[in-house]
């Protein structure tokens, strides 16, 4: 609290965003209250906090989407009320939000120029000036290799959240939000947005920055905010804070090391899944891989080198791959999820909760039992007390935070509703779980319990192939690492070996004096 | 715990209310034209409730459908020749080939639409015209019986304890969608799948089955309410379907299902069906000429969906 | 990617469109004695050109990601009003067509205020408001007929050389066997759309509306004014609309309040949208698909004029039989984009938006 | 065409219209001809059975020797492609063309091309509102007037009255209805007539009949313009007696008279016949052939009341309801009996 007070006394010239007394209802749900916030003009300000601490609402009001059910907002000593983000925008507060806001079917230069195009004389669209104005965007994002006129739908994940931070910086922003922009992106892609954004710092840019991943905060802001239930914990310069202490700021509890301990596997593994040279539509080469019971592999490498595409396969989402599936040693060829799951008792927990793992209106009961009705069914009907009593379960195990089942799943914060999508699948009792990228925009607390419960399913005889875009987790969770590179698996690490140098090196694919650079496959 | 009152949802209530209104008004009429007020009359609600029941069916199978977000513009012409088929074969098999056309026809839109992966809007409307070429051929060509038979007739027309058989039909068939639609996987499928399909898929759900079982469940549902339809007349005849299909997805939607898809009870399609049914004919008796009833019938249908709106406006 | 193959794969149903229309006409006129001559083009142009307007007005609220039910009455409407009001003197002409297209886009305008602030579905919303304006269209017409400007009728449905001929003008010699002989109707919708499409095109609203049909969401996060857009849509759907009825009016030099032919239109223009490469989930296509698409559903029924009963293919002159081609020819024709479906390797594309 | 005078040819079978019906000569021409039927809509009975019927009858030696090339194709319910069908065929140097107008106006310029090119022009049925043509139907209003006077002959000169309209906005409505309330509402007459649309639609017709019953008890006669079978049905569901009736000409009608006159349904059964186009063919050629013709074709109205009903003459009891059972014109030689349409497929329908 002393630093609360502390920086109230600061002179307001140097603050460009001051919040005083903000709250936010959604229903019953308060997202925030009684908000005191602010943040000075040139800097780059990190705000932490769990899943549902009230992160992006705050932005949201900051930037217009929504309106504050009380509470002042200043933006360079101006009191404002934004009705929308363009209102916001005018000012020089410019969001990216934690849903990319980019249009699919519109091409990368309509994206960038969406709002207010360059005009040609006649008040239309001036095609051609956009083309310009758009490559010199991409040019400041290092992005120079993205064709302008591309379709955005037909650009990877991470080249998407690229052109978001162009088509912000057109907009010549004062205030810049990222909420959670780097979530999708790879360590290579990270470190490109981190130059961009110090560069902005230099021309006398502000920042607020979202993110989950300790070591981007670390390397990025000067201050950090901590949120906790929808309130301010404390604001704080880099380094006034150990690790620890701010983690424990979030999730408000004692807090030990991230990742439980691996067990030491004697190698000869019983292997549930074998995959031998599996390759589709020139985005997967000759992929063989092994997958022990009890064991969890990582898929690391750049985003979009094939490890999405993998998991895919595995589900039976690909159609005409090459190449075998073995289960438990018997060829399979995986034509759909329903087979997947019946035959090969597989889960996916796919990449985008929100479009692909979620009935977001249905409650959360429906969402959980939907996979597993079939074993619930007796004749025909549905035995709904059984079903109650399985949901109460998982809810139970997976400790949810939820207020009743009949919610819709929407109103769950990422973390539970990730949590939702996990306990749908181990409803199935699933033994090979996949998961792509499953902690994405996910709070550390929340990350601790499902590394832990990824763990706990290894000993218990379940097999994981886990994707991740963060490093950090394949280092602390898996037994194994395969590191997949334009499609191929180019190095695979074992033990000591899956370091970060490693990790990043073989991800960009280059060759490190000694056998610590692990064995090729 | 809520009164019962408050645990129907608001369409449902809405269009109730609005029923009332409508037979107020017409009884206001008749009063001052004729002095009697016959609206009230169990016997005009009974006969009102057996033509309901033909727009009820196909509203049933309509509001599954929709229940995907899917549509399906055939059912006229499914319904026409499911009828004609029925009288054309005629004896004990007329019903069941009756059906078995409707069957095919379902099928065949279903896998358009679950297979090919064309917007059922579009594909079903194709189907229409190629069943109301076929239905020409038939006639033309063959120039087939098209008297209904007894049963056919007592479905249709006749009473059991002063209730009309269609009612009962009607009932049958809404019980076994509603037990569908409650307690079965498959309806816990439809309502996921109308929200998000892909999740559903990923789930491991079979969509494709789910949505050709759909469009199955429509086309059988309009076949039925030809076959019956063919009662009412006593016999089968061209374009004896084309009156149905907006009334039916009119009913749909006033009942509250959502045109998108995934939310919608079968309570409330029912007091939609009832509600035009109603609408309809105290228009003809007030004589309204044609004009006058399409601005009442379309003004109707934004009115309720407005008052809707509010009303899950204030909910929220 | 390269920028050439960039615009072949963003235009590729334009391109299917206009190869089955070319196919289906071709057969046509290769068939027909007056084949590729000008009157045939007239006459071809005259009996498409509602249709396509009503295509056309269907296009956008499609872009949207909505659908509007309410073209095929709008046409009626607007028909009906017009052959109330496109008489007299050739000012009350002129405010007579200024009275009817204003009347269209306000008729599309209501359209899309009911949606955008009633939030409610297009779909149903449009429903309702076709069966108002059908009632609006009796009202106006209870039974066909009405007068509509004889001149302009004629000027309006030949070549541009009639033009010269009905109000007597000089005809420029060079003029009346080269540019004389392109059918007016043609004109008229090359004006429409370099006047009214291609500007809304590259205007900040009309890419709004590919914007909204394609995320929403994001249209609206990234700060475009969807309301305004979906507005336009409708408004233009309306006016397009109006066009058709005005043209129908001068066509048939009367008004007919005609229910059935409003659904018919109504539905033949979402099979000429969808043929013409707009996808109905919205943000893809444009009204030059449309047209197409418009002009490919008359070639349809233009064969069976030329079909010799006699010929090997005969049996499709075959008037029982034609109702039956008609459709499965439709069917066909609209399910050409589900080939794709089979080459999609990664089954989640399937789930088209 | 040229306007002449009377008389013209064949009059037993090109009645003209009234006194005051003009006369029209187009210059003769040598046959063979090519002849087209541009029908509107096509999905029910009645198209069915006179394209069948226009079909049949070209067939006939006689005809054929007449004809080198014969079309006929349905447009839809759709005036601009109807149009450009008439335009078409005269593209392709067609004779003649006959039509079912889908709307009675709005063939000004259909017409002004025909005659610029000699093509003979002949709409029926639905007839246009212009003198510009020649044209074949019969007389609605008369229609109207004799299912007025038949009702006056069983129930007097008051009573309450049932009148099932047709499509709401088409001409056969309008003016079957002017000639039914011309001769009701005549002086002395003290009839209560209550109205409804039936749209000639069976369904549609007992439906609205059920609601009228329904809330206005009983009627003492019925005017139906279609659907009869339809209206006659409700009145049996109801338990309403049996009333005089006034309808169509479909075969259910008639055979539903045939069953019950005794019981009071004194049923009078008329209508437009499918063999219209038929005749309009035959108008058309003889036209070509260039003889005089009346400007305006009237067709005797075809009817037979309860006391004329003959089974296999002039209803079917074992064929379907739904076809319209006048069809021959013996004055025309136009002989194919509805039987022989019904006949002609009736075995390969099993
Ligand atoms: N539209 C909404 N309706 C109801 N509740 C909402 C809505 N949006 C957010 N909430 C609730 O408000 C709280 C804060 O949500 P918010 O999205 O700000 O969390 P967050 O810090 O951004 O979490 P995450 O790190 O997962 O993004 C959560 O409890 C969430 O459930
Ligand atoms: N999340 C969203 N995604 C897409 N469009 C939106 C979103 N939120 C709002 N809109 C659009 O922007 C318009 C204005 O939004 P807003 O919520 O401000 O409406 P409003 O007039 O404030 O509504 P209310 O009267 O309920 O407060 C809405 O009509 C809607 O079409
Ligand atoms: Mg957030
Ligand atoms: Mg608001």
């Amino acid at each position: 609290m002393v630093e609360q007070v502390a920086h109230k006394r600061a002179d307001d010239s140097d603050l460009i965003l001051q919040l005083e007394g903000i709250s936010k209802r959604y229903g019953g749900v308060k997202a925030l209250s009684q908000v005191d916030f602010s943040c000075k003009k040139g800097s780059i300000h990190a705000i932490l906090g769990e899943n549902g601490a009230g992160k992006s609402t705050l932005i949201k009001i900051i930037s217009g989407v929504v309106q504050p059910t009380e509470g002042t907002l200043k933006v360079a000593g101006q009191v404002q009320q934004f009705a929308s983000p363009t209102q916001a925008s005018e000012y020089g507060v410019v969001c990216i939000f934690q849903e990319l806001s980019l249009i699919p079917d519109l091409s990368v230069a309509d994206n960038i120029c969406i709002t207010d195009p360059p005009r040609n004389r006649f008040g239309l669209i001036d095609k051609a000036e956009q083309i310009r104005v758009a490559t010199d965007l991409l040019a400041r994002v290092n992005c120079a290799d993205v064709n302008p006129r591309e379709l955005v739908k037909n650009l990877p994940l991470s080249r998407r959240q690229m052109v978001e931070i162009a088509k912000a910086l057109g907009r010549k922003p004062k205030l810049l939000i990222l909420d959670e922009a780097t979530s999708a992106l790879s360590a290579a892609d990270v470190e490109k947005v981190y130059e961009i954004l110090r560069g902005l710092r230099e021309e006398g840019l502000t920042m607020l920055y979202i993110s989950h991943r300790m070591h981007e905060i670390e390397e990025l802001a000067d201050r950090l905010s901590v949120f906790r239930n929808g309130e301010h914990i404390e604001t704080f310069d880099k380094g006034a804070r150990s690790n620890d202490e701010i983690i424990e700021m979030m999730i408000g509890r004692e807090y030990s090391s991230v990742f439980p301990p691996k067990p030491t596997h004697d190698d000869k593994l019983l292997t549930v899944l074998e995959v031998e040279n599996l390759s589709w539509d020139g985005r997967l080469n000759n992929v063989s891989l092994t997958l022990g019971e009890g064991e969890i592999i990582g898929l690391g490498g750049l985003d979009g080198q094939g490890q999405h595409e993998i998991l895919l396969a595995l589900f039976g989402v690909l159609r005409g791959y090459e190449g075998k599936i073995k289960l438990h040693g018997k060829e399979v060829a995986m034509g759909s999820p329903k087979q997947a799951k019946s035959d090969g008792s597989i889960a996916l927990i796919p990449e985008d909760r929100k479009t692909e793992g979620l009935m977001l209106p249905m409650s959360i009961q429906d969402n959980i039992s939907i996979a597993t009705l079939d074993q619930l069914t007796k004749g025909l009907i549905i035995d709904k007390s059984a079903e109650a009593a399985k949901i109460a379960e998982m809810i139970e195990k997976m400790s949810i935070k939820i207020g009743n089942v009949d919610d819709a799943v929407a109103t769950l914060s990422g973390g539970n509703q990730q949590k939702v999508v996990i306990a749908k699948w181990l409803m199935t009792g699933a033994k090979i779980v996949l998961l792509d990228d499953p902690t994405r925009g996910i709070d550390v607390g929340t990350k601790q319990e499902l590394y832990q419960l990824f763990r706990d399913l290894a000993d218990s005889g379940h097999s994981i192939i886990l994707y991740s875009t963060d490093y950090d987790e394949l280092i602390g969770c898996c037994d194994r690492v395969s590191i997949f590179y334009q499609g191929e698996i180019i190095r695979e690490l074992t033990g000591d070996e899956i370091n970060e140098t490693n990790i990043v090196a073989a991800s960009l694919n280059m060759e490190i004096s000694g056998q610590q650079a692990g064995t090729m496959p | 715990m809520k009164s019962w009152i408050e645990n129907i949802d608001k369409p449902i209530k809405y269009a109730l209310g609005f029923i009332v209104l409508v037979l107020i008004v017409g009884n206001i009429y008749t009063l001052i034209n004729l002095g009697t007020m016959p609206f009230f009359s169990p016997n005009y609600l009974l006969q009102q409730l057996q033509v309901a029941s033909f727009l009820g069916l196909i509203a049933t199978g309509m509001m599954v459908v929709i229940l995907l977000g899917h549509i399906d513009l055939s059912v006229p012409w499914t319904l026409t020749c499911a009828a004609m088929t029925a009288t054309a074969v005629g004896g004990d098999g007329a019903m069941l080939a009756g059906l078995t056309a409707g069957l095919i026809i379902g099928l065949i839109n279903g896998i358009g639409v679950a297979f090919l992966r064309v917007p059922s809007m579009i594909f079903t409307l194709g189907v229409n015209t190629v069943v109301q070429g076929l239905m020409i051929v038939h006639t033309g060509g063959y120039a087939p019986q098209t008297a209904s038979t007894p049963i056919m007739n007592f479905l249709a027309t006749g009473y059991i304890a002063g209730i009309p058989t269609a009612l009962f039909v009607w009932a049958a068939i809404g019980g076994l969608i509603i037990f569908m639609l409650n307690r079965t996987p498959m309806g816990r499928y439809l309502y996921a799948m109308g929200n998000r399909e892909v999740a559903a898929y990923l789930s491991g759900v079979n969509t494709r089955l789910i949505l050709i079982a759909a469009f199955v469940i429509c086309s059988l549902c309009a076949a039925m309410a030809g076959i019956l339809l063919a009662g009412y007349s006593a016999k089968a005849y061209q374009g004896m379907g084309d009156l149905y299909l907006l009334p039916a997805i009119a009913a749909v939607v006033i009942g509250g299902t959502n045109i998108l898809g995934g939310k919608g009870t079968l309570a409330g399609t029912v007091v939609g069906a009832i509600l035009i049914v109603l609408l309809q004919s105290v228009l003809s008796v007030m004589q309204m000429p044609e004009a006058g009833r399409q601005i009442i019938y379309g003004s109707v249908i934004i009115g309720m969906l407005l008052v809707y709106g509010r009303a899950e406006k204030k909910e929220s | 990617m390269s920028n050439f193959k960039i615009w072949m794969a963003s235009n590729w149903r334009l391109f299917l469109a206009i190869g089955i229309f070319c196919l289906i006409y071709g057969t046509y006129s290769f068939l027909h004695p007056a084949g590729g001559s000008s009157r045939l083009f007239v006459q071809n142009s005259n009996e498409s050109f509602v249709l396509i307007s009503v295509a056309m007005a269907q296009t956008l609220p499609v872009l949207t990601g909505g659908l509007d039910l309410s073209v095929g009455s709008v046409m009626t409407m607007i028909n009906a009003l017009a052959s109330n009001v496109v008489n007299g003197s050739p000012t009350e002409v002129f405010l007579g067509i200024i009275l009817c297209l204003c009347s269209a886009a306000l008729a599309g305008f209501i359209n899309g205020c009911i949606i955008v602030y009633g939030r409610l579905q297009p779909i149903i919303v449009t429903l309702a408001t076709g069966a108002v304006f059908m009632g609006i269209a009796l009202f106006l017409r209870p039974t066909p007929g009405g007068e509509v400007d004889g001149d302009l009728s004629f000027a309006a449905t030949f070549d541009l050389n009639e033009i010269f001929f009905t109000y007597g003008w000089p005809l420029p010699e060079w003029f009346e066997n080269s540019l004389g002989l392109i059918p007016t109707p043609v004109v008229l919708i090359v004006i429409v759309v370099l006047v009214i499409w291609v500007p809304f095109k590259n205007s900040v609203t009309g890419r709004g509306c590919y914007a909204v049909g394609s995320a929403e969401g994001a249209a609206y996060m990234s700060g475009l004014n969807v309301d305004r857009s979906r507005l336009a849509a409708y408004t233009l759907a309306g006016l397009f609309a109006g066009i058709g009825g005005l043209y129908l009016a001068l066509q048939t030099g009367s008004g007919n309040a005609d229910i059935p032919q409003a659904g018919a239109y109504t539905l033949n223009s979402i099979a000429a949208v969808v043929i013409g490469g707009t996808s109905l989930y919205g943000g893809i296509g444009g009204v030059v698909g449309s047209i197409f698409g418009a002009m490919s559903l008359r070639a349809i029924s233009f064969n069976f004029r030329v079909f010799d009963a006699d010929g090997p293919l005969g049996f499709i002159s075959d008037p029982l039989l034609q109702p039956l081609f008609e459709g499965s020819i439709l069917l066909i024709a609209v399910s050409a984009g589900a080939a794709r479906v089979f080459s999609i390797k990664n089954r989640l594309n399937l789930f088209g938006s | 065409p040229t306007y002449v005078d009377g008389p013209g040819a064949l009059p037993a079978c090109f009645t003209p219209w009234a006194e005051d019906t003009k006369f029209m000569q187009w210059e003769k021409k040598e046959g063979p001809f090519k002849v087209a039927v541009v029908n509107g809509f096509v999905g029910n009975s009645w198209r069915i059975q006179m394209v069948q019927t226009a079909k049949a009858y070209v067939e006939q030696p006689e005809i054929a020797s007449q004809i080198s090339e014969f079309k006929i194709v349905s447009t839809g319910t759709d005036a601009a492609a109807q149009l450009g069908a008439i335009e078409d065929f005269i593209n392709q140097g067609y004779d003649a063309i006959i039509t079912i107008a889908v709307s009675p106006t709005g063939f000004d310029r259909a017409i002004r091309i025909a005659d610029r090119n000699d093509v003979v022009l002949v709409p029926f049925d639905n007839i246009l509102d212009t003198e510009a043509v020649m044209m074949v139907n019969e007389d609605q209003l008369l229609m109207g007037e004799m299912a007025a006077n038949h009702l006056i002959k069983h129930i007097g000169n008051s009573g309450k009255i049932l009148e099932v309209r047709g499509l709401a906005g088409n001409s056969v409505d309008r003016d079957r209805h002017l000639g039914f309330r011309k001769i009701m509402e005549a002086a002395g007459n003290e009839f209560e007539i209550i109205e409804v649309v039936g749209n000639w639609d069976d369904g549609q017709a007992q439906k609205v009949t059920s609601d009228a019953l329904a809330v206005h008890g009983s009627f003492d006669a019925v005017f139906t313009q279609g659907g009869s079978t339809g209206t006659v049905r409700a009145f049996m569901e109801a338990g309403h007696k049996f009333v005089p009736t006034a309808g169509e000409a479909e075969n259910g009608f008639r055979k539903l008279i045939a069953l019950h006159s005794d019981e009071g349904l004194k049923g009078l059964s008329m209508g437009q016949t499918p063999g219209l186009g038929a005749i309009s063919i035959k108008a058309a050629l003889s036209a070509l052939n260039g003889e005089v013709m009346p400007q305006l074709i009237s067709v005797p109205i075809p009817f037979a009341d309860y006391n004329t009903l003959v089974d296999g003459e002039n209803f079917w009891s074992d064929l379907s309801d739904n076809f319209f059972t006048a069809n021959e014109f013996p004055p025309c030689d136009v002989n194919i009996s509805a039987i022989e349409i019904m006949a002609q497929s009736k075995d390969d329908s099993q």
